[in-house]
């Protein structure tokens, strides 16, 4: 009482909160109606994820078409930004966390293993997800992370029959623990130096450059602390070293999700950090992204040469495919580049290839979520064409094998690179593909060229086929009508500082 | 006065930190992380961060800790850890090269830079006896006002704390319709 | 067909229309399969010829063009045009898909064998059709999957390791390319002032500063290099042709190769008129060595396929070779060549596949004396032998000779060398012929079964245009020649290379025509 | 008529078409028939346009029929076009002439043969080509031709394919003659960057007009002498002609000795011009070794036993002469020489297949012998020939050779010193030859069952069509001199015929005591020749002196042993090294780039060991390395 | 003595090398140490390293965010702690032995 005269709070802009709120009620819901009705209809529990994150989207959606005059806003205190980036990337996330819901629910079912939790942790990952990219303030930024990286260490280790999992859950938690107080040790200095822990803050600080000549070291070195616990998040190297044996042993939708919805935050997050917070300081940051690209292309697509287990070849071509965005990101490092949109082009399509992918992946791993060497997928081209053929488009997709939205993400980061003059980036980015490609060509020959190891029936859920359809149905149409997401990406800018 | 404060507070965390390092004993270990909380609670004390100081007492050696002890009887294993023997090769040496790395570097920055550390903000007000909550009130305003946001997420992080103590802890596999 | 028809987009979707259809099609109904591909390869090979029926010879410019925006915000049209380098390159591409489809059986999975070469079709009419570079790119590289698809598929032992290393080493040329398009593009925004992969547009209006051309040249020669391929990035080519199936390397000689010649023509030289003239001589003495030591490699070869897969490698160094001596003679040549290349390899590599048929080996070692016992067969391959070494009345020759005194005027030393490959060629493949042909037939080939009807009428289609384009091919040069001489001013207008003049004609050799 | 020269190769061509088509159904003897028929035809229109040509005036004895438009490219017009002169009528008429004769003599050689029709197929399509070559307009139709012919020849040779040395031998030939073919076409690439034209009256009349530089002509007329080289079997290209006897004997005969192996010296005699715009060395180079490649092949001739192999040896010994007619500029006499050697020589390779026929295939001298009797008409025939070619008075040899060694001396008398050994040698071998197969006591009794598979195991005289022949060419070889007789201006009438085309002769050496003196040398020719038919009747047939033949010669001093060696133990080494060079190095490379990859992934997976604190240590690292990076740019 | 403690006044620099200090500790016992509970009780050293050095800078900068922050941190403490100790425990229940080093299944 005696305070509240004196508090003067921003008021809460519940409109804009809607993707968020909804997640959260379904969430609750989930929870609440979860432990009070035992027993639900079969799928119910995905209905309902997927019916409060279609209002997310929905909600985004609408977002999308009234930014479209306005170039964004920031609200509670300049915390968060709503922005043509911040909502498109929501958009992907919400796709992401649909399909990851169908994955799901086809992988519960046949783990006879119905449950709301795993759908609340779904959902309360993608909340964080949509706090990180739309955070335009790094603590609140902080919370996002942690709230999705908590939700992700336990999804990863809920698969509690398979020790790879739980080996998974670990690993990832012990890690992200220790990337993530690298991150807040970053968020300290930055704070020390420039006194501010708004992006947008920090930016304008910058840009007025007033009492920060001499703290340049510890903001420096403020941004290389923050650059390790998102580099982590987003599996560059040398931090990717997590990324292999969390996407193996994770279960399948829980991978999907994490390389898809996980990567498009921390990516999101990363660069508008850079971007807008640090746009004074490209001539720093954008050597190591830089060095960073090249190593994080010919690490993922070297190692991935090796490989004997599809899901962990998967892994290693998510980090090569991390390498190209750390590609667009670094072309996003010259004035006039538009580094920023072609990441989110990239970002976009790679999700609905991942999931796609993935989808294809649960769907041969059979009963223990664990067939998935590339013994497993010999001569699926008898077995099941369809299957094969799919995973052929998506394969060669990642690939960047023209006519498939692969390769207009891969052409779109490059155009960014030339036109940044940063050529050998550019040239060596394409080499690595190249070696990268081997990888796709070896799954490709075990499913059409060689004999099937097994004969036994391969039953897909409906949910896994919608997934299927869906992403291959997005590349090929994007492969053969850039221009459809091109006009979206194209658009994808910051809030006004 | 506070030099005395400061080398015995740095003391208690420093030795606290190392204890948690080198103890072999997981019940050793969590006992000199209390230290070292201690430690630091009594640093933000001295920093007039009274508030910060409670809770971090309340919260870290309170509760988080006794979790952790909490934890460790329940799964037996207080036996300790044998660490004469490193499985990995030079990874100690490796280990301390890292940490000293990293210790040196921020502290070069630190120190390269600590003159330009100006004002920035409007103010810490600091508690008096005269008004014994300024410390309190004014943090109390800043996180409903300008962090209501933070705050309310920090709710979804306690509610993922929640389902992840329930899938974890469950006993058996699913409930609902499976079998 | 009246002329508003847009029968080069025609040319690209209906193979593909057609592959769809198969895939579509149960495998039950493997005749339907059969009859669909049968049916879309020849209609396609009939357009072709309605093409070249209808193309106007004395216009050097593009015919037939049909542009329409595709990606607009990376300046991107769907723009496809042919002219007097591309038609007859299009025209053996409608010619040769079907010939294969008709005349060779895959023996297993009719129905994705035709789907593939069906998409194969596509994929090599886009990239010899289209005005824009990044059309062409897409081209370019995707028919790298259903070629991979059909070694890997329906090729031999060591198929899947020739697939893989033919997809990646091309792809890796290509990749330099790729970027290279998109600098030429970028950079060439600055003198057109808009963003555009248009080929023609930024040939004529861009001119790209001296080092920047040098290296954007370099970047399209990798990739083409490959593709030719150049000594000495050629390896994959062998490995490719002895794996692939018949069919496949009909259609790998014929046509997949000339991407690369046709790539160097199209976009070396029309781009970088000054690149080119630059690079002059390191593409020719690449070219002449290609020609001399594909050879000799041939020579000492004991796998018969694999003896005509290096033949190809000296064949496309006489074609480089003109293409980068930058005559009107030379250059007519080399497209002559191209052509004659697809033709007379082509046909080698039936009958090569034929023998395999009878035979099931194609060492040379375990062949003797089939003419004793096939004559007819032999007589074939004699002729079609013949012509790939450059007999004069044989396609072969025509070429080869154009190529030779056209680049005479200006490379001579380089000429000299590039002639004494003729000696060779004769060598190994008449050699390989005594070994495999003469001689008397041990038991295991005294069985030898004579030409089938079947394809002894596929062989005489080939021998057919071998013959007559030999004999007659002015109604060829008469097409090729306006479109390279426009080439030719290009560069000479472009940079500072002179074309070479030959003397006026002192004496018109006189008297009245008889006969024609 | 003139119109008409394209039937001259239309009809050969026709029917090698015909045979091609219908060549089962035919079958022997009508394919024979049809195709001597078309050879025969063609001679009957060659008169024709001879006939033509000669009513006309010098100047107008000169007509282009121009066919269609074969290379039109820019700059370069090559026409289908034949050209009628009376040098390109002079060739055809013997071209057509013995070619029909040998026609009517094959279908009796090649009776019974499984491929009868086969042979008359090669055998029009070689006339054809033949008939191109020398009616061709410009270079490159002659270089059709050129090349037919050598493809002929390689089928022909092969004939009988199953045996490995006919196959070797068709190989051989085709390669070598590739390798002048290499000459010819860098000649026409000269040719055209000179003048701008291939047709040889551009060129001639450039090189007339001195618009060509003596450097480039020089250049054009020596490619065109490898070319010469390689089809005339000159030194050192000659070793494919010997081996060339593997094909049948009307193939020898025809191919080589009467028709293909003289277009070396018809083209030299085409660009005569050239070759006179050029430095005098170049002459000096044919000329050269055209004599050195006479006597060489003489001497080699002396110890073969191979009764085909002498006349090949022969036939190079005597294109040789032709080569140094050409050289020193003596182009009439070329062609004079070209024409009767066409006779005898082709009379005599008939003869001796008339021989082997009756011998059942016997080829070897040695067990030959007494002939005679058995075979008269062969036998009186051969006679006639080895007299004309050993230079005896009147016959047709005698007169031709005699001329050339006329304008040999008058150039250079070291040459005509090698020519009139040359001479001696010829009269010599070609006595022995005579005698051995026909003179002296039968050998053939002693080994007659081993070669009796014909049944009846006495050599019988041959059927009338391998006879007629005989009698026809022996006719021609004793009034062939009758062109060119030496004794006035008037008696010459080839030279005189010749004219419009080759107008540089005589005049050249009008002036030099040869000229003065020629009835010395006349008659020195006539003694050279007597003596070395006395030698050898006293070596062979009287047994005077010991027969010398030493296996050297036999060997053909080993140049061609020689030459197979290096081909095929260096020659081939290297190529296997090209070849292995490839496979390690050049393949070796690309796939060692796959394997090192390998190898990379391989040590990077150690990295990945699984160990959370290893993994922790790699992210600490990264991030030590990060700050160090940003605290530098921070600080300094 | 006295005069000496007069003196010389840690500044909030000596604060942030302490938390330098502390921090690198932290990490060393994250590589060193193989118990997962005692790794992760090191990376709360790290935060709290953390944590010591945000209030140091907030009153050196006098920007009461520092201490905000510090809240907040607390917090995310906590849950970690709770998901931490959560995942350690479920998979105790089937394994015996205590140490991160068995758990390398996933390597490669």
């Amino acid at each position: 009482m005696v305070f509240a005269a004196t508090l003067d709070g921003p008021s809460i802009p519940w409109v804009e909160l809607i993707p968020i709120l909804s997640l959260l009620a379904g969430t609750c819901f989930l929870l609440l109606v979860g432990s009070l009705i035992p027993t639900w209809p079969r799928r119910g529990y995905a209905w309902v994820t997927g019916i409060s994150t279609t209002v997310a989207l929905v909600a985004n959606a609408v977002k999308w078409n009234n930014l479209y005059y306005n170039k964004g806003e920031t609200f509670f205190a300049d915390v968060i930004a709503i922005d043509r980036f911040s909502v498109l990337a929501s958009i992907t996330i919400c796709l992401a966390v649909i399909f990851g819901a169908l994955m799901m629910s086809a992988y519960l079912v046949r783990m006879n293993a119905d449950g709301p939790e795993l759908y609340a942790l779904l959902l309360t990952s993608a909340i964080g997800a949509l706090v990180m990219v739309a955070a335009n303030e790094l603590i609140v930024l902080f919370l996002g992370l942690e709230i999705l990286s908590l939700s992700l260490y336990l999804l990863a280790a809920s698969n509690r029959d398979r020790e790879e999992s739980q080996e998974s859950g670990l690993k990832y938690f012990i890690l992200g623990g220790f990337s993530s107080a690298f991150f807040l040790y970053g968020v300290a200095l930055i704070f020390g130096s420039t006194g501010s822990t708004k992006i947008s803050g920090i930016g304008e600080v910058l840009s007025e450059n007033i009492s920060i000549a001499n703290t340049d070291a510890m903001l420096l070195v403020g941004i290389g602390m923050l650059l390790v616990g998102l580099g982590f998040k987003v599996s560059a190297a040398p931090f990717h070293v997590w990324t292999p044996d969390v996407y193996e042993g994770a279960p399948t939708p829980v991978t999907a999700f994490m390389a898809s919805a996980g990567k498009v935050a921390a990516f999101a997050a990363l660069i508008r950090i850079l971007a807008v917070g640090l746009e004074q300081r490209v001539d720093d940051w954008r050597p190591v992204v830089w060095a960073l690209a090249i190593l994080t292309v010919f690490t993922g697509s070297i190692l991935a040469v090796v490989q004997t287990n599809v899901k962990r070849m998967l892994a290693y071509s998510s980090i090569s495919h991390a390498g190209f965005i750390l590609v667009g990101l670094e072309a996003a490092g010259h004035v006039g580049s538009d580094g920023v949109a072609t990441s989110m082009n990239y970002l976009a399509i790679y999700t609905v290839l991942v999931m796609g992918s993935f989808a294809i992946v649960l769907a041969l791993s059979g009963n223990t979520d664990g067939e998935t060497n590339l013994s497993d997928f010999k001569g699926l081209a008898k077995r099941r064409p369809a299957l094969a053929l799919a995973f052929t488009v998506l394969l060669f997709a990642q690939a960047g094998v023209p006519l498939t939205a692969g390769f207009v993400s891969k052409f779109a980061v490059i155009k960014s690179s030339v036109e940044a003059n940063s050529y050998v980036l550019a040239i060596a980015a394409m080499v690595a593909a190249v070696i990268g490609a081997y990888l796709y060509l070896r799954i490709a020959v075990s499913m059409w060229l060689e004999e099937p190891a097994s004969e036994s029936e391969i039953s897909v859920d409906p949910a896994v086929v919608i997934v299927i359809v869906v992403s291959v149905a997005a590349t090929l149409i994007v492969g053969f009508f850039p221009e459809l997401l091109l006009q979206a990406t194209r658009l994808a800018r910051f809030a006004p500082l | 006065m506070e030099l005395f404060v400061f080398i015995v507070a740095a003391a208690m965390v420093l030795g606290g930190a190392l204890g948690v390092v080198t103890r072999s004993n997981p019940v050793h270990a969590a006992m000199s992380l209390v230290l070292t909380l201690f430690g630091i609670a009594v640093m933000f004390v001295s920093h007039n961060a009274h508030f910060l100081a409670a809770v971090q007492v309340i919260v870290y050696a309170g509760a988080i800790v006794v979790l952790f002890l909490f934890v460790i009887m329940l799964l037996g294993v207080d036996k300790a850890e044998d660490l004469s023997v490193e499985p990995i090769t030079n990874q100690r040496p490796l280990a301390a090269i890292i940490g000293v790395g990293i210790s040196a570097i921020v502290i070069a920055a630190i120190v390269s830079s600590r003159a330009g550390l100006g004002a920035s903000g409007e103010g810490v007000d600091k508690t008096t006896l005269e008004s014994p909550d300024a410390n309190i009130r004014q943090l109390a305003r800043v996180i409903f006002s300008d962090n209501v946001f933070a705050f309310e997420l920090t709710s979804v992080l306690l509610l993922v704390a929640v389902i992840g103590t329930v899938v974890m802890a469950r006993k058996t596999k699913a409930v609902g319709t499976g079998k | 067909m009246h002329a508003s028809f847009p029968i080069l987009t025609a040319l690209i979707l209906l193979p593909i229309l057609g592959a769809v259809l198969i895939t579509i099609v149960s495998n039950k109904y493997l005749e339907l399969v059969k009859v669909i591909a049968m049916v879309f390869s020849v209609g396609v090979g009939g357009m072709s010829i309605w093409l070249l029926a209808s193309f106007k010879s004395a216009d050097s410019g593009f015919q037939y063009v049909s542009q329409h925006d595709w990606v607009t915000s990376w300046g991107i049209s769907w723009h496809l045009g042919v002219d007097g380098v591309s038609l007859f390159l299009v025209v053996l591409t409608g010619i040769l898909f079907p010939l294969v489809i008709l005349g060779v059986d895959p023996h297993h999975d009719h129905k994705r064998y035709l789907a593939w070469l069906l998409l194969l079709e596509a994929g090599v009419m886009g990239s010899f059709l289209s005005l824009d570079l990044f059309l062409f790119f897409i081209f370019f590289e995707i028919v790298l999957v259903p070629m991979y698809f059909l070694i890997g598929g329906w090729g031999y032992d060591k198929r899947v390791y020739a697939a893989t290393k033919f997809f990646l080493y091309t792809m890796l040329g290509s990749a330099f390319m790729l970027v290279g398009i998109i600098a030429t593009a970028v950079l060439a925004r600055r003198d057109i002032g808009y963003l555009t992969f248009d080929l023609v547009t930024i040939a004529e209006q861009a001119s790209f500063a001296t080092n920047t051309g040098r290296w954007l040249f370099v970047s399209f020669a990798i990739a083409f290099a490959v593709k030719v391929p150049i000594f000495p990035l050629h390896t994959w080519l062998p490995d490719a042709h002895t794996q692939a199936p018949t069919g496949g390397s009909v259609i790998l000689a014929g046509v997949l190769l000339k991407m690369g010649t046709y790539g160097f023509l199209r976009f070396g030289l029309y781009l970088f008129p000054a690149a080119a003239v630059w690079a002059k001589p390191v593409l020719l003495t690449l070219a002449v060595i290609g020609i001399i030591y594909g050879a000799i490699a041939a020579t000492m070869q004991t796998d018969l396929k694999r003896l005509v897969a290096y033949s190809s490698v000296a064949h496309l160094g006489f074609i480089v070779l003109g293409i980068f001596a930058i005559t009107s003679q030379s250059l007519t040549g080399s497209v002559m060549q191209m052509v004659n290349h697809g033709i007379s390899t082509g046909a080698l590599f039936l009958l090569v596949g034929m023998i395999y048929e009878r035979r099931h080996t194609r060492e040379i070692a375990e062949l003797r004396g089939i003419q004793s016992v096939a004559p007819i067969f032999s007589a074939a391959f004699m002729i079609v032998m013949l012509s790939s070494i450059g007999v004069p009345g044989l396609n072969g020759f025509v070429g080869e000779f154009l190529i030779l005194i056209g680049s005479f005027q200006s490379a001579r030393w380089w000429t000299i060398v590039a002639a004494t490959g003729v000696i060779l060629a004769a060598l190994y493949l008449l050699w390989a012929y005594q070994r495999v042909f003469h001689g008397e037939p041990d038991e295991a080939n005294s069985t030898f079964a004579e030409m089938t009807l079947r394809e002894g009428a596929l062989i005489m289609v080939f021998i057919g245009l071998i013959g007559f384009t030999g004999v007659y091919p002015k109604p060829m040069l008469e097409r090729i020649e306006p479109s390279v001489d426009k080439l030719v001013e290009h560069v000479v207008s472009h940079s500072d290379y002179k074309a070479p003049t030959t003397p006026k004609i002192i004496a018109e050799p006189h008297g009245e025509k008889v006969g024609e | 008529m003139l119109d008409l020269v394209w039937l001259i190769p239309a009809l050969p061509l026709a029917g090698f078409l015909l045979i091609l088509l219908f060549g089962r159904i035919l079958g022997e003897p009508r394919a024979g028939i049809l195709a001597t028929a078309m050879a025969a035809s063609a001679f009957v229109v060659t008169v024709g346009v001879y006939l033509d040509l000669l009513s006309r005036t010098a100047e107008e004895r000169h007509h282009v029929v121009t066919l269609f438009s074969w290379l039109p490219v820019g700059t370069l017009h090559v026409d289908m076009a034949l050209l009628a002169d009376p040098l390109s009528i002079t060739m055809a008429l013997f071209v057509t002439g013995i070619g029909s004769l040998i026609h009517l003599y094959s279908i009796g050689y090649m009776h019974g043969d499984p491929k009868f029709s086969k042979f008359f197929l090669y055998l029009n399509l070689f006339v054809f080509s033949m008939l191109m070559l020398v009616l061709g307009e410009n270079l490159l139709v002659t270089f059709l031709g050129w090349e037919g012919v050598g493809a002929c020849s390689y089928f022909l040779i092969s004939f009988w394919h199953t045996r490995d040395s006919a196959a070797t031998a068709g190989k051989k030939a085709f390669v070598t003659n590739r390798v002048g073919d290499w000459g010819m076409m860098v000649a026409m690439f000269l040719a055209f960057s000179a003048v701008g034209t291939l047709s040889y009256e551009g060129i001639n009349a450039a090189a007339d007009g001195g618009k060509i530089a003596a450097v480039t002509a020089t250049g054009i007329a020596m490619m065109l002498f490898v070319g010469a080289c390689g089809k005339s079997a000159q030194l050192p290209l000659y070793i494919w002609l010997p081996d060339a006897m593997e094909g049948p004997t009307p193939v020898s005969a025809l191919i080589h000795a009467a028709t293909m192996v003289t277009s070396g010296v018809f083209l030299l005699t085409r660009m005569a011009p050239v070759l006179h715009a050029s430095y005098p060395w170049a002459g000096d180079v044919i000329a050269t070794v055209g004599a050195l490649t006479a006597l060489f092949a003489a001497t080699v001739a002396v110890a073969q036993t191979d009764i085909k192999k002498v006349l090949a040896y022969s036939t190079v010994s005597q294109l040789g002469f032709m080569f140094l007619a050409i050289g020193s500029g003596a182009y009439v006499a070329a062609i004079f020489h070209m024409v009767t050697h066409a006779f005898f020589k082709a009379l005599l390779f008939l003869g001796s297949g008339s021989v082997i026929h009756g011998m059942h295939h016997e080829q070897d001298m040695r067990k030959m012998g007494a002939l005679r009797k058995l075979m008269p008409v062969t036998g009186f025939t051969f006679i006639i020939g080895w007299l004309a070619i050993a230079g005896i008075p009147p016959f047709a040899g005698f007169w031709s050779k005699d001329e050339v060694l006329l304008y040999a001396f008058a150039n250079n008398r070291l040459l005509w010193l090698i020519g009139v050994i040359t001479a001696l040698l010829t009269a010599y071998y070609m006595t022995r030859q005579v005698i051995m197969v026909f003179f002296g006591e039968a050998r053939w009794n002693d080994h007659a069952e081993e070669n009796g598979a014909h049944g009846d195991h006495t050599p019988h005289e041959s059927p009338w069509t391998m006879v007629t022949p005989l009698v026809v060419l022996a006719g021609l070889s004793i009034v062939g001199g009758a062109m060119q007789l030496p004794f006035s201006k008037s008696t010459k009438f080839l030279e005189h015929w010749l004219e419009p085309v080759v107008h540089h002769s005589e005049v050249s050496i009008a002036d030099t005591w040869a000229y003065s003196n020629k009835w010395l040398l006349l008659v020195v020719a006539i003694l050279i020749a007597v003596s070395g038919v006395v030698a050898a009747i006293a070596v062979y047939s009287k047994g005077k002196f010991k027969i010398i033949e030493p296996q050297i010669l036999a060997d053909a001093w080993r140049y061609d042993s020689a030459v197979s060696a290096i081909v095929g133990g260096p020659g081939r080494a290297a190529f296997g090294g090209v070849a292995a060079f490839d496979a390690k190095i050049v393949d070796g490379a690309v796939n060692g780039i796959g394997t090192e990859v390998r190898a990379a992934s391989g040590l990077l997976r150690k990295v990945q060991s699984g160990l959370v604190r290893s993994y922790a240590f790699v992210i600490g690292l990264g991030a030590v390395a990060l700050l160090a990076w940003f605290l530098l740019r921070g600080i300094l | 003595m006295s005069f000496m403690l007069s003196v010389v006044q840690p500044t909030s620099t000596w604060y942030l090398v302490l938390s330098a200090v502390l921090f690198g500790i932290g990490t060393i016992g994250v590589m060193v140490r193989r118990n997962p509970l005692i790794m992760f009780m090191c990376i709360e050293l790290m935060l709290n390293a953390v944590n010591l050095s945000f209030v140091a800078l907030s009153s050196q900068i006098a920007n009461i965010d520092g201490q905000v922050v510090v809240f907040f941190v607390l917090v995310v403490a906590a849950a970690e702690v709770v998901v931490g100790l959560g995942i350690i425990v479920s998979i105790m229940r089937r394994r015996t032995s205590l140490t991160v080093d068995d758990m390398s299944g996933l390597k490669g």
